[in-house]
């Protein structure tokens, strides 16, 4: 990200977000945020706090507690002409307005030969290692992935979630914004005030290397730096922020360089991203492979509450290990 | 910023409360002539107007029908029988406001002035027959049942927002009352004071499932209630009736911001899409006694009365209706034997994807030589098209 | 089959139609005095036994909080100020009705007899927590807001359809009203005559939003109009009201399979969960109003009053609770210390799947020797299980 | 499959689906049909024709239209002890009712260390290729397949429509059981009366071969078929039947065999199962691949209105297209 601006702040994901929704919101009379608590309470993770003072209870709407409902409206309020970003509370409710993504939010634009289109965002905490209630850590992204139509973003840090908001807030399609809430307060970083947008569809090098390929996102991104950094080995780390469009020249030039790939996800392994990973390495950088590729991931079970919460997601160990082990293949 | 506890006291010893629907609304009676003391919400000559919007849909109804059946368009719903509700409601609002029709509304659409061109593109399966004009306020067909309800409420609040005048008018069926969303969407419409006006054609059918399985509610006007809305019920085979009393409706929304629910009570008469069979679920007797509540003739028989319309002028208006079609066919037609498949991957999302664009060169090379639209007959040559995918459109903010 | 076409006729002249939510009833008055004329729905002895019912969920409640604080327990939503909205309608009910809990029924599910140790131990994330005793008809926690709804009707419907006498009794919160899923649950009840009590705690909060902004209707109560069920309020912080109102309402239920939304009045007087700071949302005045209606200290008033209680037996019985508290809290931190992640694998499916029992050895293999289960110190040692993933269990039927 | 029975009838798959529905609740009081439209009108596609002559309106059962309603008093009903088919008219309107879905059918039985299980069925017909409305073509098998707990279901012509429906109508979860409607009358077989089920999770060789491997499911067996037709070379083709569990024997077993893959399928390729299946393949058979493997799928764009219908979805000359590459690649 290039900053337009000189003033920095060392700020958590939570504040970057905060910053990102102020400056677009005073920069953009249209943009109007919207969702179950977001207004007197700040949101349940504060997420929205301040904006309610500032902006007021027309651009700042507590909303009755319905999902499809507000997703529904959303998209009625982007079509009339507002930006919305709604809230959905956490993302395993989203299931509840599903109705409204997949068959609308997806597709007015193709429905009308891109006359009418819903230009929105759609922010939701996502995945786990909170220590949350059932249905608060789930990580969904591959379904939405899997929905043409959609832009899906998931920063990794203050300074991506800030960058990646402010793009959001200026995408001319829905994008599903899924913020990791296990380091929504984990980490501090530099970031600018009014800086630029970061480029939608552009994945990062978290850590350049040259052995192996680490593909991670959200929260995976940190837990694959810890692993690699117990490793004596080097590790590129590529955190993909867009998972649609994904980036797929940086993962088939990663493994082109590397020839061996590891794929981090929290969500369950079966029909995860990891097999979509593995499929655009296969059809551009399939003669580069030296290794048989892993995945790290969750568990193809439920969550689980709380108590084995940690014995599901995939943690420092477990990433090291397949890394040593794609090292050690053949 | 809260509640204060007094409210909260007051709460707690609410001393009942009574709700009414109001007696169904009837103007202009089966028999073609007016209630006792009832007079039509507007004058002759407006009259005549609306009459030939009916016919027209009517018309347009039975060829588009006919064209299915010989394999020229795809499936469609059609209006058969609900003319005088959607006509009646969609001229009782402004080019302003917000048309958010289900499927089954072709009628109105016509009204709005889709072309017959569009309407038939869209039953051929082109999205083409989907884009309104610049600034039309119109919504293309919702086919998930329901969903669209809530858009009608963003947009109502839009246009609030905005200061602007306008309200939305949006349309679905009995059946769409059980799903949720419906309720979400009056929940939200009443909670945020957004101007709406439900326009619920009850039809008495959802495909085979007729009202009374649908819900155990006497009414479906009686659903407002639950969000704290006006809930009314009409003839919906009563044009005066209806468009009078969607009238009101739109104008409280429009000075107070508070939504109606209304329930036109009418009849599906045709089958429920082409590819239904109402003989299985339905008797010839049911259809016979709405027959004899047609809201086309129900009109015409007034107006003829009144010496507004004759059979001449029916048969004029047909034979100009039918070429107006003919016309449409043949331009659609000619429309899809050129239709470009590559359309799809224009229009799907604006941010750029280049292995969608891969894909989109993948599909250039598959379709060369082919047939890949239905019902074209030529193959498609590649046009060897560089188009870029995901091109950045121009945001509108 | 078809709805007669004499059905329909009557239908499109509909003479309008009034609904009823009748007053809000009381009998207990916030002073701990009874209503003029008003008594209560049981003897003594089984006031005495429902207060110690709520005592003991209130104690309960206050030490759990503090538990949380400590970091012992995860995040739950405490039922303090709303003991006798719970207690009085599931001790209205019978064992053999279904109870269906969202997920502020701790003081339900304990009267129901889940030991305090399940309890605790779901609070520490353990699915063992919701494992209630063969037979019991209990549903487990449901945290998606509303969604338990439509089980309580599958469940009464299933009961009809075996010639069980049993009925549901189903819980939520205002907030939960806007919820779709909700009204199609009370939409199906009434279609399908299941018969169903749906009991909403209107505790005027769901989180930070009040109960105004949630919805435009005048009561929760109504919203039972829209479906064809009865719609009623109650003081849902009088223990004997609410006993009396769900009582009728469920007998109703039993006898004619018509369903009621009991709306209870209430007010959630703590933290909306562990995670939730009410001071940013609403005053102290409000808090201290309806502390000034609480529904245990109103049964104890009205207890001691007639000499059926003391302080004496107060002290005595929180004592008693405490102790069985203290005792269940420690057999829950020794079932942590020995909890096996790999039950989360064990019970994920039945159908037999390879590819998970190779993740589930994988696992085992990962957790060697680590501490992978939140609050327990011992780290795991591999047990060489080979239990196999998904066995089939034997279906029931 | 083994007949245990003698008689036998050439049926369509919608056929043979009213057949196993039939026999199922001949054998079983505990099962009921419930849906919109299945009584009276016998469904939308006639699966459940006869039905409720047969059965009754007590085990027959129209609904209001609400697919939550349906899959959420579905759930209640199976917790209850009946065993429910619920039909959704189409698979596109399970959207509406994914909120029952995940975060319910998927998850009871881990919630309650399996006291409370969810063993029913959801049938809905799905993909495209009959020219119809908008939102009632969708492939949408990954994301349920991506969902824990859930079985998912998808045959291939009636034989394999009867056996599976019956073995879902036995199965111990919650099946997703999706019906390919484009081939619902387009092919017959010999159905057995009172035939046994097919086992769930195994995966069938619908013809043998040694040079390619061809993964398909449902309509695209027989489209896979074709494709394999056309070419001289000896296609092995895989018809999954279950996607939840995946035959991952069968699937790896085949690869390390002919050492080369094609999966086809009409869902969008980005997020589709066929990553799913090389993931497969690169853990089990990875270097048994003798070439870049390829998958011929729907485009990441909606599913279009039915003119362009036949440019979306996979065709025999894009299968055998991919299948050539594949066999000339090295
Ligand atoms: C969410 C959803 N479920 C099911 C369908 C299939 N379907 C299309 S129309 C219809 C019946 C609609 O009945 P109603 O709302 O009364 O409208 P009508 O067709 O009578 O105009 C059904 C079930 C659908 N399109 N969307
Ligand atoms: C579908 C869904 N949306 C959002 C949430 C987050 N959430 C949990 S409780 C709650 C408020 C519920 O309010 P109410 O129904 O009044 O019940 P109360 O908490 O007051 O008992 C919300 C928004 C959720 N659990 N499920
Ligand atoms: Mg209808
Ligand atoms: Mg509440």
């Amino acid at each position: 990200m290039t900053a337009t601006a000189t003033e920095t702040r060392r700020l958590t994901m939570v504040e970057a977000l905060n910053q990102a929704l102020h400056e677009e919101m005073a920069a953009n009379p249209r943009v109007l945020v919207m969702g179950e608590d977001v207004g007197v309470d700040g949101g349940v993770f504060r997420v929205t706090k301040g904006l309610l003072d500032a902006f007021g209870p027309q651009r700042v709407v507590d909303t009755p507690l319905s999902e499809a409902g507000i997703l529904g409206t959303a998209i009625g309020l982007a079509l009339g002409g507002m930006r919305p970003v709604a809230e959905i509370q956490f993302s395993g409710f989203l299931n509840f307005a599903f109705e409204q993504i997949q068959p609308h939010c997806s597709r007015f634009r193709q429905r009308t030969c891109g006359r009418l289109t819903v230009p929105m965002v759609v922010r939701s905490p996502s995945g786990g290692g909170i220590r949350a209630l059932e249905h608060h850590s789930e990580s969904e992204e591959a379904m939405y992935v899997h929905t043409p139509g959609l832009v899906v973003l998931m920063p990794s840090g203050p300074l991506t979630a800030y960058g990646l908001l402010k793009a959001a807030l200026r995408a001319p399609d829905t994008v599903m914004f899924f913020e990791p809430k296990s380091i929504y307060r984990a980490i501090k970083e530099d970031v600018p005030a009014d800086g630029a947008p970061l480029e939608i569809g552009k994945a990062r090098i978290d850590r350049e290397g040259s052995d192996v390929t680490v593909v991670a996102w959200g929260a995976m991104v940190r837990r694959a730096r810890e692993a690699a950094d117990t490793l004596d080995a080097s590790v590129e780390i590529l955190d993909l922020l867009s998972l649609a469009p994904l980036d797929h020249e940086a993962i088939v030039a990663s493994v082109q360089k590397t020839g061996r790939l590891v794929v981090v996800h929290e969500a369950p392994r079966t029909g995860g991203l990891a097999g979509e990973i593995y499929a655009r390495v296969c059809e551009d950088a399939f003669y580069h492979l030296r290794a048989r590729p892993e995945r790290v991931t969750g568990w193809d079970v439920p969550f689980p509450l709380l108590g084995r919460e940690m014995a599901y997601l995939p943690d420092k160990e477990r990433i090291a290990a397949a890394i040593a082990r794609v090292l050690a293949d053949r | 910023m809260s509640t204060s506890s007094d409210t909260h006291a007051a709460r707690a010893c609410d001393p009942g409360l009574s709700f009414e629907v109001p007696p169904c609304v009837r103007i202009l009676r089966a028999d073609g002539t007016l209630e006792p003391g009832a007079e039509p919400p507007f004058d002759d000559a407006r009259a005549v107007e609306l009459y030939r919007h009916m016919l027209r849909a009517r018309i347009f109804d039975a060829r588009l029908l006919k064209l299915q059946r010989q394999g020229r368009v795809g499936t469609f719903a059609p209006g058969f029988g609900q003319e005088a509700a959607q006509i009646g409601s969609i001229s009782a609002v402004e080019k302003h406001d917000w048309f958010v029709p289900s499927f089954r509304e072709i009628p109105a659409a016509l009204y709005r002035g889709a072309p017959f061109r569009s309407v038939i593109l869209y039953c051929m399966g082109f999205e083409e027959g989907s884009v309104a004009p610049p600034g039309a306020r119109d919504l293309p067909v919702s086919i998930p049942v329901g969903g669209q309800s809530a858009h009608a409420v963003g947009l109502a609040w839009a246009m609030r927002l905005q200061g602007d005048p306008g309200i939305a008018l949006v349309y679905f069926g009995d059946g769409a009352t059980s799903e949720g969303i419906v309720h979400e969407s009056m929940n939200f419409a009443g909670a945020l004071r957004a101007p709406v006006v439900f326009f619920c054609q009850n039809n008495q059918w959802a495909i085979s499932t007729p009202r009374r399985v649908q819900t155990a509610s006497e009414t479906i006007a009686q659903k407002a209630i639950a969000h704290g809305l006006r809930g009314v019920q009409v003839d919906g085979n009563d044009l005066f009736a209806v468009h009078a009393v969607v009238r009101e409706a739109a104008s409280i929304a429009r000075e107070t911001g508070m939504s109606t629910l209304v329930e036109a009570i009418t009849f599906r008469r045709g089958v429920h899409t082409t590819a239904d069979d109402p003989r299985v679920y339905r008797t010839e007797d049911e259809e016979r006694a709405w027959e004899r509540r047609d809201p086309v003739d129900r009109v015409r028989t007034w107006l003829t009365a009144r010496g507004l319309w004759s059979d001449a002028d029916e048969a004029a208006y047909t034979e100009a209706v039918e070429a107006e079609i003919a016309a449409d066919l043949r331009d659609a037609e000619a429309f899809r034997e050129e239709a470009d498949p590559m359309v799809m991957f224009d229009h799907a999302i604006a941010t750029p994807d280049p292995y969608l664009a891969r894909q989109r060169a993948e599909a250039e090379e598959a379709f060369d030589g082919r047939v890949v639209i239905a019902g074209a007959t030529k193959p498609r040559t590649r046009k060897g098209s560089d188009a870029v995918v995901g091109e950045l459109e121009i945001a509108e903010d």
